[in-house]
């Protein structure tokens, strides 16, 4: 018989609005699609204002009611639909909400929310705004299906989602050829992740039975340890791809070529960061599987150092935030490698307020100089722009992780003091990445905002720009202040509230890594400011081989483009008239050929005919012999 | 053995030898002629003195001689026979000597094998017996080649007429 | 009615395609279109008839059944039966035809009236042979929707038409006898052991085989279907087909033609001889996973969009091979799916590339680029129908490949890797096509005014898109539907006994 | 009169078949060419004859009036074609030149 | 009981003939002549199905009256009327006020075949086979002002001259070795010495073999088709062939050719070079009589395939392509007498769908139908013989058989393709569409109905020749003086 889709509406409220919550994007998305770009902008920025807002507003409430709700330590499933049931393999549509897809959800809704805000003015006068933003809250629904979901085939929709959002958003500008390749290249390289994710799901699927992750996280424990290590080292690669860890990091500076928007929401605040709230989600498992955690770890450590050494002589300032980025993501992934499932996501969320903050601000600078991206060529923005000044110290100061002050200061000790318990050298790695992040962001600082005059900086950011910055700013610094070590002050308001998923908190540390973990960032302030202070000559950006290589991404790049993207292109190439064909081809040949020769026999003289008559019966006669 | 048998045989290949190798068409048609003799008398010594009639008055006197008319027709001169000397050069010989020396290989082959019992050989079957024969079952034979013939004559007949702007 | 509704289903394209043919003689294109386009929706009725009348019965047996005598002395019958697996595969073609029929009318401006015969002609075979449970009715059926299409192609098609139609000519009809070969071993075989001659596919179903002689006819059958589905090493026809034929011609072929091989692996191939099948299953795989990857590889190098379309068609094709013979239930499911998104989303890209065609004059993707701002509307379906057919989860193609990758999971992880890795290639070629064709610089050959998508055309992209749509979020109306059902059902003997 | 032996006549035969054929093959006048088969089918003859003194039937003989009435027609018949092939303009006899058909 | 006859076809062709040569030589009238032609080769036909008129008991076997020979013979007077329609008489000669001979020839063709076909001793065989090549080699040279007419009728009686002799020889070898001279193979395992006999048997069978033009004895048969017209040229693809190959048959039919033999050996290697070598060769063909002559004995080949594959299928089989080639063949030939009568060249056949679609849908009918593709009667036609072969375990000749039909459609195809596509650019036509004469359109229409009524309702044919058997050779009692 049929089953009938089971489509358990909740009775609660929670179980109602979670569906809005992906519905509300999801819907501005299908309408402003359905539309194509008739809309005004005006109606469409409205649209996408009321319908991020009602997300934002529905995951609030929603996040506040499960909180205050019965089940607020354990979690809320609502099973939509059964989306494909095969033999005893079944797959549902379902969401579920516990404390830790609570939080993110409310990153990505609020955070989200935010951004777009800002996005309505900064793409106001685009032609193509309809189309921006069908892609924007497609992307928006898709990041918040890969949140909730509760089965991992229905995380992975929003998995690919997120990918082909993240692909048309860097190719929004597909005038520039770049900007298409560029966007090509995001998917392909992520793809290789999602395959990797795929046959994760396969080999989990296959040894458990399900994919629902409750299930997984309960039933997956008892699977083989070598089942188990093989499967979370390929979601592991999924993950690493979807957060441009080394080595698929590739993908993550060409996608600045994306409007910065694009960059603050996809490449900064949510997607990149999807990994690890995939691998924080399946904690359980992974933590049974001590060599991928270990793997983990060592990704997340070479990626915070090769990071952050390349940020640190981009001149492209989107490149630099977007290195920045997957150096701090490199700490969430040495956090998640080190066990220390709260680091990395307390350092997810402040990272979401600064870095959302900085590309914001970054994004601001661009549309004033006329979409100018090289520091240097910028110069004394100080004076120009304060507020936006302000804006991207505060970012970067917690990007740099200064102290007391910035968000970015809790939530990396955090991880500093998880990671020297596995070891002192992911500690030492981590800390000296940290000191050249304070390095490479005020090295931007200080060339950006100080100094002479290098281009003209004209208009005003507008209040829709402006809010969202200072709603950020406010968090990059207040967000940390939610959870802090004991050695400052006793607020654990972040573990306790993700402590029944993730389990508690570990034991602290001593003081002397919290000192050491607080003047390093003030020494790379200090040394930024000795080389890059404002002089009387403009400041040039360093040149030789080597530093050509560090900001090619330590020669990635070219390595891949040559052991993989041209020998496979070349041969295709070579092979474009399929070779098999060919063997086709000279049987046909053959064929003809025969044909050719035994018509040739016909040559009309009676004589030769009568031979081959003779020649037949005597050959048949030597079979009577 | 029958010498005398063997002795037409070996006429009879003899100068069907050398009709085929004739550069003149009237030599060869002559050699045949002498072929056809000895065959005629091979039938003879074999039983069969009514087939030896008809090899002789039919074979010999009617289709040769419609041979020789042909020949005088045509009118064939020096150039043709030099022509027909130049044909016979060497290499001309091999192929069609090599097949029709395995066709005779093989066959003699067969036939040798063969142990041939004389059965009641010896009385000649003669004219009474061919003809109580043929007009007794193959009665309808009789009447069917007279249908091949017609059908040759009306070819004949057909193909030498002469049509269109000539005539 | 159940009873001649099979028949009928045969029946109906083929009448009405005459009396298209008839009504086109005059030269008008229009009336043969209309008498087409009522054919197809008479079809559908009846076709949605029988899908109710099914429904009722439950899924996995035999819905309904037809059966007539044609040649008794011979053991030949006129037998239809239809099962879930039928039904999807009638289904698709029913939805195919619909596109191949409303877009004719931009490129057949003469002779319609023949057009639409040679059209519902194939469909009409097509159908036939989706139902036919007599071997040799269902022989007849597989050689016959070819000729059709032979003369649309011929007629209708591109440069080098020629060339392409004699070599899917000599592949498929060559691999056809060797079918032939194997159904007539099959019925000796039977014949020898019961002494009744019948070509019956559910007697014959019960013959008792030694294993070589039934290893054998087996390989008749399948090579004759890994041909038409195309397997690699014998996909060198289908490029050069697909490019060299008319949008109508493409769209059927890659959306429902290749779709018979399927059919018959799963019919005449597993179901037929699941012993054979499974000693064969390990090389059928492989090759399957060979076709995933070579033929994505090559589809990279295309510059020819309908031919890059084609190789991707060829490497789509290499997942059902993978679950047809993965031999597990969830690969089988897989596979159906598979059939029925791929025919959506290949036919669809088969009729951008056409449309393609028609409004640029070309197929060279070099001389294209930048024609998104020109067409927004058709561009955004060319979107969605690339991420389709590259397996975005949602879509149709996902489901499909996902279920065949997990059926193949449970046999060889080896394979499944290499399948997976087929993904990724897939996700290069299809943005390879868009990057080509719509982002980038404006080309100037292409600055020509490229106008609005017709009402046409934007009815059958977006059923399409709807129903890839209903497919990749809610398949299991079409999974529980297309459960094979087997030639030795216990209901459907009981049934027949009676 | 001495017993014949008919396997030496059948071996005569076989001899005369081949260099009947022979003939065809070596010879390009076509004059020569339907001589050799009027030899080819002297040489079929001898063997029935032989055959019947073997069997003592008349059988033989009936057959090799047959054969000589079909000798005799299709002589007469290729005659004419070589006659009138000559009137219509063909210039030689050679089998091997002139041909038109072909190829 | 042993009693001899003449069948009722052969006696009526005999009278029919004679009537005719009476009527010309009374006043030469063309036109009354051809529908006298017509008038005796429907009587002959009517007469097949009538019970023999004379006998003669107390004689010896010449002919048998089996359902085989009935539907050959029926089969060959068929399509000698075909032939009849189809000839015009402007193309058969120059001068049609002499083409009543050509009616009197066909009549005497057609009475050899028939002869050949129901023949019993290698008498009346023999004389059935010269009457139809005698016959043929007037029709072949029937426009006897044409170098090609003559060049042709001369190759063809220098070979067959050669295949008779051969033939007889053979004849003349088992003659000698078993003393019989019934029409059947002879049993060689019951003789003192067998290879004798198994020489003659092969001797024979290169007789045959070149009659029936399967490779190598092949050479003459594109010479003829393209040195004569359409209607003689369709006479010696079909009627001859159905001719010889019905006789072959018999002569076969007492001996079992599934145990391997030296002939059986020779028989299976013909069938395959001939299946091979005439699809290759006519692939390469640019001359459309050239490549139908290639299709043609392929054509054979496939038959031998039929031949060789034992009861119940391999006559019935036979039977069924017999008819289906002849209905084909016969097509294609009428139509280009019809139409394009100098189309040789295939280049002339561009465009036929544009500047006459009927005749090209019915050409094309007619090489789907040779091709063997549904819904023609060709499919069904090969349908059955591959069910014969299979049955007999006939793997290396099924598989050639499959490769040379996909050589085979190739070219067939080809052929519906140049009709479909317009003229290469400069290749300049020269020859000129014409309007087929009534009774030619008459022959069309009704061949192509056949070929579509045929293949998509085989079943009247298939019970037709399931129920034909070859009846044994009667073993004569010894032709005794009485």
């Amino acid at each position: 018989m049929t089953p009938i889709p089971a489509i358990v509406w909740g009775v609660s409220l929670v179980a109602t609005l979670l569906p809005l919550v992906i519905a509300c994007p999801l819907f501005v998305s299908i309408i402003l699609m359905l539309t194509g770009g008739k809309l005004p902008a005006r109606a469409t920025t409205l649209l996408v204002g009321a319908g991020m807002g009602l997300c934002a507003l529905f995951a609030v409430i929603s996040a506040y009611s499960f909180l205050t709700g019965p089940d607020s330590l354990g979690a809320l499933h609502v099973v939509l639909w059964n989306w494909m049931q095969v033999g005893n393999f079944t797959a549902q549509i379902a969401l579920s909400l516990d404390r830790l897809s609570l939080v993110m959800m409310l990153v990505v809704s609020c955070v989200g929310f935010l951004i777009l805000v800002y996005a309505c003015a900064y793409m106001y006068d685009d032609p193509d705004i309809a189309r921006f933003f069908a892609y924007m809250t497609l992307f928006v629904a898709s990041m918040l299906l890969l949140v909730l979901a509760s089965d991992l085939l229905a995380v992975f929709v929003g998995w690919e989602g997120v990918g082909l959002c993240s692909y048309l958003l860097i190719g929004f500008w597909y005038g520039e050829q770049a900007n298409a390749v560029a966007a090509r290249k995001a998917f392909v390289v992520t793809r290789v992740g999602d395959a990797l994710f795929l046959l994760g799901m396969l080999l989990m699927a296959t040894a458990v039975g399900s994919l629902d992750i409750p299930t997984l996280l309960a039933v997956g424990p008892h699977a083989p340890s070598t089942t188990l290590t093989l499967g979370m080292f390929l979601l592991l690669g999924g993950a690493m791809a979807k957060s441009a860890q080394v080595p698929l990091q590739t993908w993550l500076p060409d996608a600045m070529a994306g409007p910065t928007p694009v960059s603050a929401l996809i490449h900064a605040a949510t997607m990149v960061t999807a990994g690890v709230y995939l691998l924080a989600r399946l904690h359980g498992l992974f933590v049974l599987t001590p060599a991928a955690m270990l793997a983990c770890a060592v990704v997340g450590f070479v990626t915070i150092l090769l990071a952050a050494g390349s940020a640190l002589v981009q001149t492209d300032i989107k490149r630099i935030l977007a290195y920045s980025t997957m150096s701090q993501l490199g700490y969430m992934y040495l956090a998640l490698g080190c066990g220390a499932w709260h680091a990395a996501m307390f350092h997810l969320v402040t990272h979401a307020f600064f870095k959302a903050l900085l590309f914001m601000a970054a994004g601001s600078i661009i549309l004033r100089v006329h979409h100018e991206q090289d520091i240097f060529k910028m110069g004394g923005l100080r004076k120009d722009m304060p507020w936006v000044f302000t804006a991207f110290l505060i970012g970067s100061a917690a990007l740099a992780g200064l102290p007391l002050i910035t968000a970015g200061y809790f939530s990396k000790e955090l991880i500093l003091g998880s990671a020297y318990e596995v070891s002192p050298i992911f500690w030492a790695g981590a800390l000296f990445g940290a000191f050249l992040t304070s390095i490479y962001i005020f090295r931007c600082v200080f060339i950006v905002f100080w100094g002479g005059h290098r281009t003209h900086a004209h208009g005003r950011s507008g209040m829709a720009m402006a809010l969202p910055m200072a709603i950020l700013s406010v968090l990059a610094i207040a967000g940390g202040w939610m959870e802090m070590p004991d050695a400052i002050a006793n607020v654990h308001i972040f573990s306790n509230l993700l402590s029944p998923v993730l389990g508690a908190l570990p034991q602290e540390h001593g003081t002397s890594l919290l000192i050491v973990g607080s003047l390093v960032p003030i020494a790379g302030v200090t040394i930024a400011w000795t080389l890059w202070r404002p002089r009387d000559v403009a400041p040039t950006p360093a040149e030789s081989p080597a530093i050509a290589t560090l900001r090619a991404d330590w020669g990635f790049d070219t390595l891949y483009d040559r052991i993989f993207v041209r020998p496979f292109m070349v041969l295709a190439h070579l092979n474009r008239r399929d070779f098999i064909d060919r063997f086709y081809d000279l049987i046909a040949a053959l064929t003809q050929g025969s044909g050719q020769a035994i018509a040739r026999l016909q040559s009309g003289q009676v004589r030769r005919y009568a031979g081959w008559i003779a020649a037949g019966t005597v050959a048949a006669l030597c079979l009577a012999v | 053995m029958n010498i005398v048998l063997e002795l037409y045989g070996l006429i009879a290949i003899g100068a069907t030898a050398l009709a085929i190798t004739r550069t003149i068409p009237v030599h060869g048609l002559l050699y045949l002629v002498v072929s056809l003799l000895a065959l005629a008398c091979m039938f003879d010594e074999l039983g069969a003195p009514f087939a030896a009639m008809l090899e002789i008055i039919v074979y010999a006197g009617a289709i040769i001689v419609l041979f020789v008319f042909v020949v005088m027709m045509i009118n064939l001169g020096q150039p043709d026979q030099l022509r027909e000397k130049g044909w016979f050069a060497g290499g001309a010989w091999i192929g069609p000597g090599v097949i029709a020396a395995l066709l005779m290989g093989l066959l003699v082959y067969g036939t040798q094998r063969s142990t041939m019992a004389v059965g009641t050989a010896g009385t000649p079957i003669g004219p009474q017996q061919v003809g109580l024969t043929l007009y007794g079952p193959y009665i309808l034979t009789v009447e069917l080649s007279s249908f091949l013939l017609l059908a040759g004559l009306v070819s004949a007949y057909h193909i030498g007429r002469r049509i269109g702007g000539k005539s | 009615m159940m009873m001649f509704a099979l028949p009928a289903l045969v029946l109906i394209p083929f009448l009405g395609g005459f009396a298209a043919w008839i009504a086109g003689l005059r030269g008008a294109t229009r009336p043969a279109w209309a008498v087409s386009l009522v054919t197809l929706i008479l079809m559908l009725l009846v076709l949605v008839n029988v899908t109710l009348a099914s429904l009722s019965a439950g899924t996995g047996g035999w819905f309904a059944h037809f059966s007539m005598p044609w040649i008794p002395l011979l053991g030949i019958n006129l037998r239809f039966d239809l099962d879930g697996l039928g039904l999807v595969m009638l289904w698709l073609n029913a939805l195919i035809s619909f596109p191949c029929a409303l877009l004719s009318a931009r490129n057949v401006s003469e002779r319609a009236g023949l057009f639409h015969f040679l059209l519902l002609s194939t469909i009409a075979g097509i159908n036939g042979v989706f139902m036919a449970t007599d071997l040799f009715l269902f022989f007849f059926f597989w050689e016959l929707m070819l000729l059709p299409l032979f003369g649309i192609i011929l007629i209708w098609g591109d440069a080098g038409r020629q060339r392409a139609v004699l070599k899917f000519f000599l592949f498929t009809q060559g691999s056809g006898l060797l079918m032939l070969l194997a159904i007539l071993g099959l019925v000796i075989v039977n014949a020898q052991r019961t002494s009744v001659i019948t070509f019956d596919y559910f007697l014959l179903s019960q013959t008792a085989m030694i294993t070589p002689v039934a290893g054998v006819l087996m390989l008749g059958f399948f090579l004759a279907f890994a041909v038409k589905l195309p397997m690699v090493p014998f996909h060198a026809w289908l490029p050069d087909t697909y490019a060299a034929s008319p949008a109508a011609a493409s769209i059927l072929l890659s959306g429902v033609l290749a779709k018979t091989g399927g059919y018959g692996m799963i019919r005449f191939v597993v179901m037929l001889f699941p012993g054979p099948a499974a000693h064969l299953a390990p090389v059928a795989m492989t090759l399957g996973v060979v076709g995933i990857l070579y033929c994505a590889w090559l589809a990279v190098a295309q510059s020819d969009i309908k031919r890059l379309i084609a190789y991707s068609s060829i490497s789509h094709l290499g997942f059902i091979l993978l679950g047809v013979f993965s031999g597990t239930r969830i690969g089988m499911e897989g596979a159906i799916a598979q059939m029925v998104a791929h025919g959506l989303s290949t036919g669809a890209l088969f009729v951008i590339a056409g449309l393609l065609e028609d409004r640029l004059g070309t197929r060279d993707m070099a001389k294209m680029g930048g024609l998104w701002p020109a067409m927004p509307q058709f561009s955004a379906f060319a979107m969605f129908f690339a991420a389709a057919s590259l397996g975005l989860p949602g879509l149709g193609n996902f489901v499909g490949e996902f279920l065949v990758l997990m059926g193949t999971w449970q046999v060889s992880h080896t394979m499944t890797f290499f399948a997976a890795a087929g993904l990724v290639l897939s996700s290069v070629y299809s943005l390879t096509m868009m990057l080509r064709v719509f982002f980038g610089p404006r080309r100037s050959e292409a600055s020509s005014p490229l106008g609005a998508l017709s009402v046409p055309h934007v009815a059958v992209l977006g059923v399409a898109a709807l129903l890839l749509l209903a497919l990749g979020v809610y398949p299991q109306p079409v999974l529980n539907l297309s459960v094979p059902a087997s030639p030795h059902s216990v209901s459907y003997a009981q049934e027949q006994a009676q | 009169m001495n017993a014949a032996d008919p396997n030496g006549a059948l071996i005569v035969a076989v001899i005369l078949f081949s260099l009947g054929a022979l003939g065809v093959l070596v010879r390009r006048n076509l004059l020569f060419m339907l001589m050799s088969t009027e030899v080819m089918l002297n040489a079929a003859c001898l063997a029935f004859i032989a055959a019947g003194n073997r069997w003592h039937l008349a059988d033989g003989q009936v057959m090799f009036i047959m054969i000589v009435a079909f000798a005799a027609a299709e002589s007469a018949v290729g005659l004419a074609i070589i006659l009138r092939m000559h009137a219509a303009g063909r210039a030689t006899l050679d089998a091997d030149t002139g041909n038109r058909l072909g190829g | 009981m042993s009693f001899s006859f003449l069948p009722n076809a052969v006696l009526v062709l005999c009278l029919g003939s004679l009537v005719q040569l009476a009527a010309i030589s009374w006043r030469r009238h063309v036109a009354r002549d051809a529908v006298l032609c017509v008038i005796v080769l429907l009587a002959s036909l009517a007469s097949i199905m009538l019970p023999t008129f004379l006998i003669m008991t107390g004689s010896l076997p010449l002919f048998s009256s089996d359902s085989w020979g009935s539907y050959a013979g029926a089969l060959i007077i068929l399509s000698v009327i075909a032939i009849v329609l189809m000839s015009r008489h402007g193309a058969i000669s120059a001068d049609p006020s002499v083409n009543s001979e050509y009616f009197i020839l066909l009549t005497l063709a057609t009475l050899g075949g028939v002869a050949m076909t129901c023949a019993v001793n290698v008498i009346s065989f023999f004389l059935g086979l010269e009457t139809l090549s005698l016959s043929l080699l007037g029709l072949i040279a029937f426009r006897n002002e044409r170098l090609d007419a003559g060049e042709a009728a001369m190759k063809y009686l220098l070979l067959s001259g050669v295949a008779s002799a051969t033939l007889i020889f053979g004849f003349a070898l088992i003659f000698a070795e078993t003393g019989s001279l019934r029409f059947a193979m002879p049993d060689l395992s019951h003789l003192p010495e067998p290879m004798i006999g198994t020489m003659g048997v092969i001797l024979v069978l290169t007789g045959m073999f070149f009659k029936l033009s399967a490779v190598p004895f092949h050479l003459w048969l594109a010479d003829v088709l393209e040195g004569t017209t359409i209607p003689v040229a369709s006479l010696v693809a079909v009627t001859s062939k159905i001719a010889l190959f019905a006789a072959m048959l018999r002569y076969f039919s007492s001996v079992n050719l599934g145990v391997p033999s030296a002939q059986v050996n020779e028989i299976l290697i013909v069938a395959v070079l001939s299946m091979l070598g005439g699809n290759l060769m006519a692939v390469v063909q640019t001359d459309l009589r050239r490549l139908l002559a290639g299709s043609s004995i392929a054509h054979v080949g496939y038959l031998l395939v039929a031949f060789l594959s034992p009861q119940p299928f391999g006559v019935a089989s036979a039977a069924f392509y017999l008819a289906a080639y002849a209905i084909s063949t016969l097509g294609v030939f009428a139509i280009m007498n019809g139409v394009l009568p100098q189309g040789r060249d295939i280049r002339e056949w561009h465009g036929l769908f544009r500047r006459k679609p009927a005749a090209a849908l019915a050409m094309s009918i007619m090489l789907i139908s040779l091709a063997g593709i549904p819904p023609a009667v060709g499919f069904f036609a090969k349908f059955y013989i591959v069910a014969a072969g299979v049955s007999a375990h006939q793997i290396l000749l099924l598989f050639v058989l499959i490769l040379s039909s996909t050589i085979g459609l190739f070219y067939y195809l080809r052929l519906i393709l140049i009709m479909l596509t317009p003229a290469p650019e400069g290749y300049v036509s020269r020859a000129e569409l014409s309007m087929p004469t009534p009774a030619n359109a008459t022959l069309i229409a009704v061949l192509a109905c056949a070929t579509l009524v045929l293949g998509i309702v085989p079943g009247a044919l298939v019970d037709r020749s399931q129920g034909i058997v070859v009846t044994p050779v009667p073993i004569p009692v010894h032709s005794t003086i009485p």
